[in-house]
């Protein structure tokens, strides 16, 4: 019998959002233990498999019993166990920061809100670890629809409408992904992907089967708000409530990041994509176009959101455009900066979190003088900053290093000058914030002030887990190379790149 | 299925999605979407998808059209397009 | 001509699919009417349905039922089933799961517009648009 | 904006009419979709599951896992109409109806309340006096049509049907008596609370009869090893299990098309509507 790791981590989160939408209408004050009973059991299960798919190479469970093309299996290697333990952390986390934001903001239906939050978790860790076409469809629906839900529940004025606007691209997005399931079933005959990827190869010419990858691509980065592509994502990210924004911001676009890298490399195969296809050249471009576009909008903003929303947009172009440079650098970069980016924009979520539980608004106006009130939750800002512009000990620095080596190596070399020029205007932007927050003196309306009228410092139960990712942020730069030979470099035996 | 009924039920489906997105007042909206969803169904019977057009029925034609009459109850009617 | 035409008889079916995707598509592109939106996208996953069932269709079969299986008892060994007598009944299983996401989001988008309506007083996204610059 | 959109939807279009040049011929039963894994389905499946309907068998057995989360989407999106919709504040204008006399009358921003019995009614801001003829038919019919529902939650395994269309058709009985009576009638027949703990129950009843399986020895959603517990062998006991988790989803669909058609037509009142 195989291990149950596999099932229990699904299993914990989705009984216990059962559980919490029971209690929701019982006794509500169970729901918050229950919630974080469920992630804890699921981050248990994650290191399970992360220490198990590391040597044997990869894990299979078999739901319902039935053997793989007839049933849906879950397949998790080393590099899917490493997404599931991103998602299983980041999300015990913010729930953990920010129960008091949620009793505070949600009031009397926290409880429901506890359960649509586990069920995103939920479909985070089964679009991640499942090896079925259309399972992860399913999937995907139940992470977007709950989604959808969470994001309507920010700002009154602005959420609903944003959340609607969400809806409608990222219906598109799943229906393009299934249209382009679709195809590949109706010439291959199968939804499991292994299965798939064995028929595939005989079919590589037809016209049907570059349109599948067309259309699941396009799907895929709809989903992940790859540049002209993007246009849902500000709007939905800032008019989020924090709670949400943190965990949606940093998870849901890297994990379809990840589901893009799986499409490429065990369904359709490395060959079909660098070589049959001539794309990689075309996919690199629009990802430095992301790269600058992304940057230069961010620049243009005068409310921290939004910024925050526009870097997003740009750090989707740095694994985009690393996963498709087509070499083991590239792939590497692409990896790192997956769990990287995770980091950086939590830690800069929570920060905005901290920020927005004491402040009214975070523009520029507002954060005047917030130095003095907060210095614990400014020094992870600067910390996360420094990250995401790249500074050696930080580990924003590695990823973009490999990525640009690899656009090197690969010739690409407008790639390369936009990675400089973004991290430049990155320096730009958080010098600018770091300025006004520090040296400017605090302006007449900053919110929620403390008996003499000071700034205070965000709770503990907020800091702590801003702590424990600026300390990752640092850790995760000097174990780098561990990571890579630990979990990359496995994975890149399974599949080489041609 | 004869192929007149499958060309006519055909001409009916595009028939309806056309009127239903054109049509300018949310409730014939309503009527014409759910006209068109029992059409599908229709058509998926005579595929031989018993299943899904049962399904279709009961949903597309049924209570997907008794949401939407609730919402338009709840909001408008009016509709510039 | 007599080849054009079969190849239009045995394709027709998708070819209505690309048909209906286009004009849901369209319609969320070009509408300004949220519910119009709505309408326009339950159009697009409705062809996308379509498009599954008629992979599934096979002539000369039937529906995906066994006949005759109440008679010999459950397990039916002493039936003889073949392949080419049932529908593929893989499309259909998939549709029903797209079915119901269908109207799970369909019921999520119309309470996000009746809430919408609450808020602005109008379901039209260039007037919203207008309300929000004003303010 | 016109423009733009005619010129991405063709786009589409062309290259899905591309496409669809290589596709094998529509009813072809040569294709790869009916020569790979549907055969299995077909020649198999009653043998291994004991159900005659395949869509059944192959939706609530071989990919069951599926079918769970398809019911937890639909839970999803009760969930979400609840967290969107849902006021909890009473309105305070309030119109009660004397009903030996028929007088209206017409409380505005108070909290004073009448007491609701045989002399006085709530009644609806946009009220419409009750239609002897809908009220009889509904009555007569409502409960034919709950039957019907049972009927095909139950038949699923031998007749096109299941779980979610006998349970979308009995949740369009609630809303049918919604319909012809008021809403109000209809939720306090109905408890919004005891909607939301079916909802609950339904996807619980499903995940926890794999749960049970995998306590049992085998994989999550594994029904042979009920065999176990239940007086049947492991091939019947398979379209037992098929039979719980579908009786599961009709309950968890019924509440949820309950409950999300109320939301919207009370906009999350829970008071008045269509």
């Amino acid at each position: 019998m195989n291990s149950v790791a596999p099932a229990l981590l699904i299993l914990a989160p989705f009984l216990a959002a059962l559980l919490c939408s029971a209690f929701s209408w019982l006794e509500r004050r169970l729901c918050f233990p229950t919630a974080l009973l469920g992630l804890c059991v699921s981050l248990l299960a994650a290191l399970d498999l992360l220490l198990q798919a590391g040597p044997a190479g990869v894990i299979q469970y078999k739901m319902g019993g039935w053997s793989p093309p007839f049933g849906i299996e879950y397949r998790i290697d080393a590099l899917s166990a490493l997404v599931i333990l991103i998602i299983a952390c980041i999300a015990l986390l913010n729930l953990a920061a920010s129960h008091r934001q949620v009793l505070r903001d949600m009031q009397d239906r926290f409880g429901t809100f506890y359960a649509v939050y586990l069920l995103f978790v939920t479909g985070l860790f089964g679009v991640t670890a499942t090896g079925d076409l259309f399972n992860l469809y399913v999937l995907l629906e139940i992470t977007s629809l709950t989604g959808y839900a969470l994001i309507a529940m920010g700002d009154g004025d602005r959420g609903p409408l944003s959340s609607l606007n969400y809806l409608f691209i990222g219906v598109i997005g799943a229906s393009f992904y299934l249209l382009g399931v679709g195809y590949l079933y109706i010439m291959t005959g199968s939804l499991n992907m292994v299965d798939v990827a064995r028929l595939l190869p005989p079919l590589y010419g037809s016209s049907a089967i570059l349109v599948a990858f067309v259309f699941c691509m396009l799907g895929i980065w709809i989903k992940m708000a790859l540049f002209p592509l993007h246009v849902w994502l500000p709007n939905a990210y800032t008019y989020a409530p924090a709670a949400v924004s943190r965990v949606i911001a940093p998870l849901m676009t890297k994990v379809m990041v990840y589901v893009m890298i799986r499409l490429m490399f065990t369904v359709f195969g490395l060959e079909y994509v660098f070589e049959q296809l001539d794309l990689s050249r075309t996919v690199v471009w629009l990802a430095t176009l992301a790269v600058l576009a992304g940057a230069v909008m961010a620049l243009a903003q005068r409310d921290l959101r939004k910024m925050f929303s526009y870097v997003i947009v740009s750090e989707i172009g740095y694994m985009v455009g690393g996963a498709w440079l087509g070499n083991e650098l590239g792939f590497t970069g692409a990896v790192l900066h997956i769990l990287n980016d995770a980091l950086m924009t939590f830690a800069l979520f929570l920060v905005l979190g901290n920020l927005l539980f004491r402040l009214r608004g975070v523009s520029f106006e507002d954060l005047r003088g917030s130095f003095v009130g907060m210095p614990w939750t400014m020094a992870g800002f600067v910390l996360a900053g420094l990250s995401i512009i790249g500074v050696p000990p930080t580990c924003g620095f590695f990823s973009k290093w490999y990525l640009i080596l690899a656009g090197l190596e690969a010739g690409a070399y407008q790639f390369v000058a936009a990675l400089v020029l973004s991290s430049l205007i990155c320096a730009v932007l958080f010098f600018r914030i770091i300025e006004i927050a520090f040296f400017e003196a605090p302006g007449p309306s900053s919110g929620d002030t403390g008996q003499n009228g000071q700034l205070r410092e965000a709770p503990v139960s907020m800091l702590i887990p801003l702590g424990l990712v600026s300390i990752s942020l640092l850790a995760v730069g000097v174990y780098a190379g561990s990571v890579v030979r630990g979990v990359i470099a496995p994975f890149l035996g399974l599949y080489p790149i041609p | 299925m004869h192929w007149q009924l499958d060309l006519f039920i055909l001409t009916l489906v595009i028939f309806c999605a056309l009127a239903a997105i054109s049509v300018k007042d949310l409730l014939s909206t309503a009527i014409l979407f759910g006209a068109y969803s029992f059409m599908m169904c229709l058509l998926w019977a005579g595929m031989g998808a018993v299943d899904v057009a049962f399904t279709e029925a009961s949903v597309g034609a049924g209570v997907s059209t008794v949401f939407f009459v609730a919402a338009v109850f709840r909001t408008t009617r009016r509709t510039k397009d | 001509m007599v080849d054009l035409l079969t190849h239009i008889v045995a394709k027709y079916n998708y070819w209505l699919y690309i048909i209906l995707m286009m004009i849901g598509l369209y319609a969320m592109i070009v509408k300004n009417n949220l519910v119009k939106k709505l309408v326009g996208m339950n159009i697009f996953q409705t062809s996308i349905i379509l498009f599954f069932v008629s992979i599934g269709y096979k002539k000369g079969a039937t529906i995906p039922i066994i006949e005759n299986a109440h008679g010999n008892g459950h397990g039916g060994k002493q039936l003889l089933i073949r392949a080419a007598d049932y529908i593929n009944p893989l499309p259909h299983v998939l549709m029903l799961t797209a079915i119901v996401v269908s109207v799970a989001t369909f019921g999520v988008a119309l309470a996000l517009a009746v809430k919408i309506y609450q808020r602005y007083q109008t379901l039209e996204e260039d007037e919203i648009r207008m309300r929000l610059t004003r303010k | 904006m016109k423009f733009f959109g005619f010129l991405i939807v063709s786009l589409c279009g062309g290259l899905l009419l591309y496409a669809s040049s290589e596709f094998p011929d529509w009813g072809d039963p040569d294709s790869p979709a009916s020569r790979h894994l549907s055969p299995h389905y077909i020649e198999e499946s009653l043998a291994e599951t004991g159900v005659p309907n395949l869509v059944t068998s192959v939706l609530a057995d071989y990919r069951s896992f599926d079918t769970m989360f398809e019911t937890a989407v639909i839970f999803c999106a009760g969930l979400a109409c609840l967290l969107l919709l849902r006021k909890y504040k009473p309105e305070t204008d309030r119109y009660y109806r004397h009903i030996p006399t028929g007088v209206i009358l017409h409380f505005k921003n108070s909290r004073k309340s009448l007491p609701v019995g045989s002399e006085f009614e709530l009644m609806d801001a946009d009220w419409v006096p009750y239609d002897l003829v809908i009220k009889t038919v509904c009555r007569i019919l409502i409960p034919f049509i709950q039957l019907y529902a049972l009927y095909v939650v139950a038949h699923g395994d031998f007749s096109p049907g299941g779980g979610f269309q006998g349970g979308v058709i009995f949740g369009s009985s609630l809303i049918l008596l919604a319909i012809s009576y008021n809403l109000r009638t209809a939720v306090q027949r109905i408890k919004e609370r005891v909607l939301g703990f079916l909802c609950v129950l339904g996807v619980l009843i499903y995940a926890g009869l794999g749960v049970l399986c995998m306590f049992l020895g085998g994989e999550f959603l594994d029904y042979s090893r009920l065999a176990a517990i239940l007086p049947a062998d492991p091939v019947h006991v398979r379209a037992l299990g098929m039979l719980g988790v579908e009786i599961g989803v009709g309950i968890a669909v019924m509440a949820v098309m309950a409950a999300i058609y109320v939301n919207i037509a009370s906009a999350g009142r829970h008071d008045e509507g269509l």
